[in-house]
């Protein structure tokens, strides 16, 4: 009991902390814009961290996914849909659905050839994004004009988007928490361990893992979806390997397997950028060797050093 | 009076490695209830059998019949569901899920289906009744909340058991299960292995003679992927064949 | 020979050894006993280096070797037989066995001081290696990766071979042929240190017998003793 | 009270040259004023965008809402360009570009927020494709990276050029090795070659193309693919191939030479025209500012303001079109050893006299 | 479509290659061998390069400046091993991935903190330029045809060492127990502080090599890093054999597809159209390729038969 309440005093401070933001600040715009990209990316990480974190799949093609639910809202406006719930369920089912065929075939192989050949197959919707050029090729797409909900303007003004995408943040953290501790994450995280003992133990895993891949994809396609709301822009960057690789340094930094620290990466990558960025042009001779300081660490990154004692 | 249908029937199996035959047209059945040893010398090919068996290690040729239904190609998760359960030679277990959680996870993949989001899958007392009982026939229930990773070298045998046990399956294919344990702890499993032999039929590989002569009704012997004997203890121990090939004068 | 005295060891916070002495001396063989999880693999992996302990001291041929990497302290002279073989998957049966050989030492005369292991002698005692010389690791059977265990130290030419549960999964008549290879071993003047679990074999081949019960030592004498005391075994190694 | 400017600039990743560029030649200009633009003290807040649209726009929200800019500067590449331009636009803050000319903000998009002090995106294509046909070339080989900016550079070209176009090669973005599409030039023998190449890709070209031995047969016609941000790198190798710009160092003008011997002095290299127009940037702002009196609340007087800025352009007669793109003249430059051993490209002949772009037309504004 | 230039496309495809190779062939040793996965492989070839760019300019000379390169790529590997990566063995996978890619941030940077953002020069070496007739109408640089023999040459010089060395064998044990190892009594540490030094090396060559003919730039390994793991998975971890045989299929691949995927898209859409995809498709086709050789060989061309 007393372990589980702890383990969720972390996250319910973190939430707390993103509730909060706006009344601390004063409404203070820049910095409730700064806390809506944490957010927006934090869920992406989340999406990650589920299979990356607990079947240990990792996937070097997160960003494709993100990217399809960022195209997805971003094609639609320009065709004149504005209806939020309308676009995000396009984004999430853009995501979910590139990731089915994508998880089908990667799923066949392991370790770092998953890692590699998701990296292949983000690469293709990359290469496929910037010759889009109907919409914009390499140079990207503006939106016309921002999502409206039964009349009213959800993400119109920073405060009112804020307060929404830490809804969705909220939700898809307890959603997620949820299928881990359930009868499918405990296949998954078994999995993760030993393939052939779960194979043995009468399951036939990469059905399991595929449709973790698909929900990971899904929660991807949402973030994508509300950063794409939140750029008012959508370009094939978003799709690039680089960012593949930032989500995966988010949600290591932050402590595998958690997803709350997922969140944690995605605020520490994004804040210590930003503040580095101010001391100095050459920020990354200072953040670099923190990445690598985080490492030497150890595993649970930033997490454990934020909750030590608390196990 | 007829006997009664094998539980387990290998027709002609055949593997090749390369050049290798592994199995070399091996013929065997197990009956319901029957606890049948497989014994022969390292490298005759007892491990890649059981990998047939379950499905793991494609056959080249020949046929295997689960209950009565033909087996051969399919998947290993689905022979499982067929009343199949195995441990493996070197044992393999979640190293970070306690031993309860190990066999409650066996216990689940019995149960219906685990594409189940929602609930928490600890907090299942079915799940957890059933597992607890399986550590308990093994001897295993102090430990366990304790991570399987963190168990003594014997005490992950005694849980591969529970794992195999949990599922009530018709069928357990043990490999090497007294591999690695004390005298004492051989004495236990031997002992809960005896309790099994009513419930379901056991294929059982082992190199700890006491325990086969102690537990097996019928013994076969494979020598370089052939059978070269099968029968009850007493005219396998008598085998000269056998002698020369493989027991030696240890018995 | 070797020298433990009062170890203490364990994993992260949870200690295992609560001060384990024993010594075997030179050409002398050992049985280390005890039931499972008393911490017997424990101390072989603490004499070796590669487990940290946490007290006590431990020397080998009069010089300490307690703290030093696991690499110097083979190199003393002592080979080891892991438990679980851990050979190595990817290199083939011929390869595992002379990837880490060494030498044997050599007296003042330089020549050898005891009779050296090499390939051939290693094929000899154990043929089914060179039938299989071509195979790689992982695709033995469980009993022939137990021989390319042995075989592995052997090849190093120790003056004391560990051997823990080396005849796990090995079939009767293949212990057999161990057991007679560890008297062949053992009268060539090789000191060993056996943990196995068949006690009556042991008593054949061991000198001496030490008992361990939950990291302790609970009872250490020789052969003889050991054998007159029927009551240690019920005590220590039955339930 | 302070003047504040917010200046974007690609700063890191391999193309960080072009922004350095950018930004000294800003930051020069005040620097010649004593920290001051239009007589108020200008504070620069130099940001990297890092080639990153979505980082772009989150650093150029920052500009706006923490740091409270006037103007925003700046911007080497025209995705980024079109990533920013809307969020400040929205909060009616002036985007004066220093490089990027996209011709979605010249025509149907553009903005009365957005002002370019350099030239629109086809331009430098056009002088090329204008020289090409004005040379009589009968048949040539494009050659661009596969992008949009790519692909605009070839219709550029093409808008004048009306001769045969032998090969239409596309190559990969961030390519390193051209030797596959060299071997495809030297096979269409061509009267001349174009391309578009920036940043590393060009100078991996251009060695290659010294390498293969084309330089000396096939005229190089190019836009952006030499200049003073590359020519360090490919030296020798570049000697003689041409470019179109609307400025070169050597460009004859008393303001030219003053700027480049001051840039030369205070950062140690030949200014590229990132840096020429960035400066002019400046100039038209401490123009704009001074007109004002300081004054910046009026927006409509700041846009009428900057519109009619008068400044001495080192780029000699500049004027804005309905779009707020430059009426300018171009040239054809070609790559020069100078006397000191330094690299830069030098006027060859003027392909365009006071030139306008072609999508000011569509553009709404007047 | 020529012979000539298919021959000549042939020959860069060969050239790409064998560069890629000499990249790939450090990553898939200290990868397969060490279980390691080095992301700062990328940022060694680049500093290879500026290395080669400094110390050639310093000593006007390409081969002193050459052996000078290969010395300090050999000491910055070790440097970084003893300093960083050996605390990261035998660790999970994301460690190494973090710390790498913080060391890739950092070096990038620093190169670009001391040389500065733009391009660096190197001039082909006086004896080496100029091109060779290798038939009639076949004109080709004589550095590139240097470049594919040094390849092949390091190629054969390490299938010997990694396969029929003991150096090579214990390496490759100590891939898979590097504990065990060390309890044969060998020095593991000192062990993979050598392979580690001689993939930095190896990667430092390849820098070195391309400096003349491709820019000397911060971030050049980034990309071609990316490149080097395609080639490392398709070959199959950790197999030098599979690196190389892979190594010339990408290059090959990547070559001609870019020479030819739009004249053969033409004979499936018009001209405008293929002009549009064949370059997209040429883009995407090494990509794959791996994709293709995973699915069908989930463990690339020539499995490591491990495990
Ligand atoms: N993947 C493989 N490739 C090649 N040969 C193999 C492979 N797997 C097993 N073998 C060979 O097949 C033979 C049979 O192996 P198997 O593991 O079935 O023996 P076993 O009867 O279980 O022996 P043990 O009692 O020692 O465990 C061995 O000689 C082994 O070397
Ligand atoms: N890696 C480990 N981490 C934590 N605890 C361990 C680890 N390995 C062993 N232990 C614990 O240490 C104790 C002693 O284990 P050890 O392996 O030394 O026993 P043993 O006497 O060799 O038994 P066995 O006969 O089963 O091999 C056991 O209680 C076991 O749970
Ligand atoms: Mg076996
Ligand atoms: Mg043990």
């Amino acid at each position: 009991m007393s372990i589980s309440a702890r383990r969720s005093l972390l996250p319910l401070l973190l939430g707390a902390g993103f509730a909060l933001v706006p009344v601390v600040t004063g409404g203070d715009v820049y910095t409730v814009n700064l806390a809506i990209r944490i957010m927006c990316l934090a869920i992406a990480a989340i999406g990650l961290d589920l299979i990356l974190g607990y079947g240990r799949l990792v996937s070097f093609g997160h960003a494709a996914f993100f990217g399809a639910g960022a195209y997805a809202v971003g094609i639609l406006s320009t065709h004149g849909f504005t209806s939020a719930p309308l676009l995000i369920g396009a984004a999430i089912l853009a995501g979910a659905a590139l990731a089915l065929p994508i998880g089908a075939v990667s799923l066949r192989t392991r370790g770092v050839y998953f890692i590699m050949i998701t990296l292949a197959f983000g690469q293709m919707l990359f290469f496929t994004a910037t010759s889009l050029s109907a919409y914009g090729g390499d140079d990207g797409l503006s939106l016309p004009a921002r999502a409206t909900f039964l009349g009213t303007d959800p993400f119109g003004s920073p405060l009112s988007f804020h307060y929404v995408v830490l809804a969705l943040l909220a939700l898809v953290y307890l959603g997620g928490r949820a299928i881990v501790a359930s009868r499918f994450g405990r296949v998954l995280r078994a999995g993760g361990e030993d393939e052939r003992r779960v194979i043995a133990a009468g399951f036939p895993i990469t059905a399991y893992r595929l449709v973790a891949f698909v929900i990971a994809g899904g929660i991807a396609g949402l973030a994508g979806g509300l950063y794409a709301e939140f750029t008012e822009f959508v370009s094939p960057a978003y799709l690039s390997w680089q960012r593949s690789g930032e989500f995966i340094v988010m949600v290591v930094l932050g402590g595998t397997g958690s997803l709350h620290g997922a969140v944690l990466g995605a605020a520490g990558v994004v804040l210590l950028e930003e503040w580095l960025a101010e001391f100095t042009e050459h920020w990354r001779l200072i953040f670099g060797p923190l990445l690598v300081l985080a490492a030497l660490a150890g595993r649970d990154g930033l997490a454990r050093l934020l909750g030590r004692g608390t196990r | 009076m007829t006997a009664p249908r094998p539980i387990l029937q290998l027709q002609g199996l055949v593997k090749h490695y390369g050049r290798l035959r592994v199995s070399d047209d091996v013929w065997l059945d197990v009956a319901p209830g029957e606890t049948h040893a497989l014994i022969g010398p390292n490298g005759a090919g007892k491990t890649t059998l059981i990998g047939q068996i379950a499905g793991e290690i494609p056959s080249d040729s020949g046929r295997i019949l689960l209950d009565g239904a033909d087996v051969t190609v399919e998947r290993p998760h689905r022979r499982v569901h067929r009343g199949l359960a195995r441990s493996f030679q070197i044992t393999r277990l979640i190293g970070g899920f306690s031993a309860l959680e190990n066999v409650a996870l066996c216990a689940q993949a019995l149960e219906g289906s685990s594409f189940r989001f929602l609930a928490p899958a600890s907090r299942d007392a079915g799940l957890n009744a059933a597992a607890i009982a399986a550590l308990a026939e093994t001897g295993l229930a102090e430990r366990a909340d304790i991570p399987a990773g963190r168990l003594s070298h014997g005490e992950k045998r005694q849980l591969e058991l529970a794992m195999a046990l949990v599922a009530r399956p018709k069928l357990m294919v043990l490999d090497e299960p007294m591999a690695g344990l004390g005298k004492a702890e051989t004495q236990a499993m031997i002992a809960v292995l005896r309790r099994l032999a009513g419930q379901a039929a056991i294929l059982l590989v082992e190199h700890d003679m006491h325990a086969v002569f102690a537990l097996a009704d019928r013994i076969s012997v494979l020598v370089e992927g052939r059978i070269i004997a099968s029968g009850p203890p007493d005219a396998i121990r008598a085998d000269a064949a056998v002698r020369a090939a493989y027991l030696g004068e240890e018995v | 020979m070797l020298e433990l005295s009062d170890v203490t060891a364990g994993y992260g916070g949870n200690q295992v050894l609560f001060g384990v002495s024993l010594s075997v001396g030179a050409g002398e063989a050992v049985a280390l006993m005890g039931r499972n999880g008393m911490g017997k693999s424990t101390t072989v992996k603490t004499v070796m280096g590669l487990l940290p302990a946490s007290g006590g001291a431990i020397s080998f041929a009069g010089r300490p070797i307690l703290g030093l990497p696991p690499y110097r302290i083979a190199n003393a002279g002592i080979g080891l037989v892991p438990e679980g073989r851990r050979v190595f998957p990817t290199l083939s049966v011929r390869e595992n066995l002379i990837a880490t050989a060494r030498p044997a030492a050599t007296g003042r005369d330089g020549r050898p001081k005891a009779p050296e292991w090499t390939l051939a002698a290693i094929y000899e005692l154990l043929p089914r290696l060179a039938e299989r010389q071509r195979h790689l690791g992982s695709q033995l059977s469980g009993g022939e990766q137990q021989m390319l265990a042995i075989g592995r130290a052997l090849m190093t030419n120790p003056r004391l071979v560990i051997l823990d549960e080396a005849t796990e999964g090995l079939a009767p008549l293949i212990r057999t042929e161990i057991w007679a290879c560890l008297e062949r071993l053992k009268q060539a003047g090789l000191a060993i240190l056996v943990i196995d679990k068949h006690a009556d074999a042991l008593a054949r081949i061991a000198d001496r017998h030490v008992i361990l019960e939950k990291g302790r030592v609970a009872w250490s004498g020789d052969t003889a003793a050991f054998r007159a005391d029927p009551g240690l075994k019920d005590r220590f190694l039955h339930v | 009270d302070e003047l504040k400017i917010g200046l974007i600039s690609t700063l890191s990743g391999p193309s960080a040259a072009l922004g350095q560029h950018l930004r000294d030649g800003f930051l020069l200009a005040v620097k010649q004023r004593g920290g001051k633009l239009g007589g108020e003290t200008a504070e620069v807040i130099v940001v990297d965008d890092e080639l990153k649209p979505d980082v772009a726009v989150t650093k150029a929200k920052a500009l706006v809402d923490r740091d409270k800019v006037d103007f925003v500067v700046g911007v080497v590449f025209s995705n980024v360009m079109n990533a920013v331009a809307k969020p400040l636009a929205e909060s009616k803050t002036f985007l004066i570009s220093a490089n990027a000319g996209p011709s979605t903000l010249a025509g149907e998009g553009c903005s009365p927020y957005v002002f370019s002090a350099s030239y629109q995106n086809d331009q430098n294509h056009e002088v090329l494709g204008k020289y090409a046909q004005d040379k009589g070339y009968k048949k040539v080989v494009l050659m661009a990276p596969n992008y949009q900016a790519g692909k605009d550079s070839l219709a550029g070209f093409k808008r004048h050029y009306k001769g045969e176009v032998a090969e239409e090669i596309y190559t990969q973005l961030g390519q390193l090795d051209f030797s596959a599409e060299l071997a495809r030039i030297a096979a269409a023998e061509p009267d001349a070659v174009f391309t578009f190449m920036p940043g590393g890709m060009g100078v991996n070209l251009v060695k290659q193309y010294r390498q293969a031995g084309l330089a000396d047969t096939v005229p190089f016609l190019s836009a952006f693919t030499v200049d003073e941000t590359t020519l360090p790198a490919t030296q020798d190798a570049a000697l003689g191939l041409y470019s179109g710009a609307a400025w070169a160092p050597n460009l004859d003008t008393p303001e030219n030479k003053a700027f480049v011997a001051a840039f030369e002095k205070e950062y140690g290299y030949v200014p590229a025209l990132y840096a020429a127009q960035a400066y002019d940037a400046a100039l038209m702002i401490d123009a704009a500012v001074k007109s004002l009196g300081g004054k910046l609340d009026d927006k409509d007087a700041v846009r009428a303001a900057l519109k009619k800025a008068d400044f001495k352009s080192v780029r000699g007669a500049f004027s804005f079109n309905t779009n707020q793109f430059p009426i300018q003249d171009f040239y054809l430059v070609k790559v020069a050893k100078r006397p000191d051993g330094k690299f830069e490209t030098e006027i060859a002949e003027t392909v365009f006299k006071q030139y306008g772009d072609v999508y000011a037309a569509k553009c709404p504004m007047k | 479509m020529s012979t000539t230039l298919l021959l000549i496309q042939t020959l860069n495809g060969l050239q790409l290659g064998v560069l890629l190779f000499l990249i790939a062939a450090g990553l898939t040793l200290v990868f397969g061998v060490m279980d390691f996965i080095n992301l700062a492989h990328g940022v060694q070839y680049m500093l290879g390069a500026y290395f080669l760019a400094a110390f050639a300019a310093a000593t006007g000379s390409f081969a002193l400046g050459l052996a000078l390169t290969l010395a300090a790529a050999l000491l910055c590997g070790v440097v970084l091993e003893r300093l960083v990566l050996r605390h990261l063995y035998g660790r999970d996978h994301l460690d190494q991935v973090l710390a790498t890619f913080g060391i890739i941030l950092f070096l990038n940077e620093a190169v670009r903190a001391l040389w500065g953002s733009a391009p660096l020069h190197v001039d082909i070496p006086e004896a080496l330029s100029g091109a060779v007739r290798l038939m009639p109408g076949l004109l080709y640089p004589l550095y590139r045809l240097v470049l594919i023999g040094a390849g092949l040459g390091v190629a054969l010089l390490l299938y010997v060492l990694v396969t029929h060395t003991r150096i090579g064998m214990r390496v490759r044990a100590g891939a898979s127990d590097a504990a065990m190892v060390s309890a044969l009594g060998v020095n593991v540490g000192r062990l993979f502080t050598l392979v580690f030094g001689f993939g930095a090396m190896l990667a430092g060559f390849a820098g070195a090599l391309a400096a003349p003919i491709l820019s000397v730039e911060p971030g050049m390994g980034d990309n071609i890093l990316i490149l080097a793991f395609v080639v490392v998975v398709i070959g199959g971890i950790g197999s030098v054999r599979g690196a190389f045989v892979a190594a010339l299929l990408v290059g090959l691949v990547d070559t001609l597809g870019r020479s030819f995927s739009t004249s053969l898209m033409r004979l499936v859409m018009d001209s405008s159209a293929a002009a549009q995809a064949g370059p997209a498709l040429a883009s995407m086709l090494v990509y794959v390729l791996m994709a293709l050789v995973l699915a069908v060989r989930p463990r690339g061309l020539f499995p490591a038969s491990a495990g």
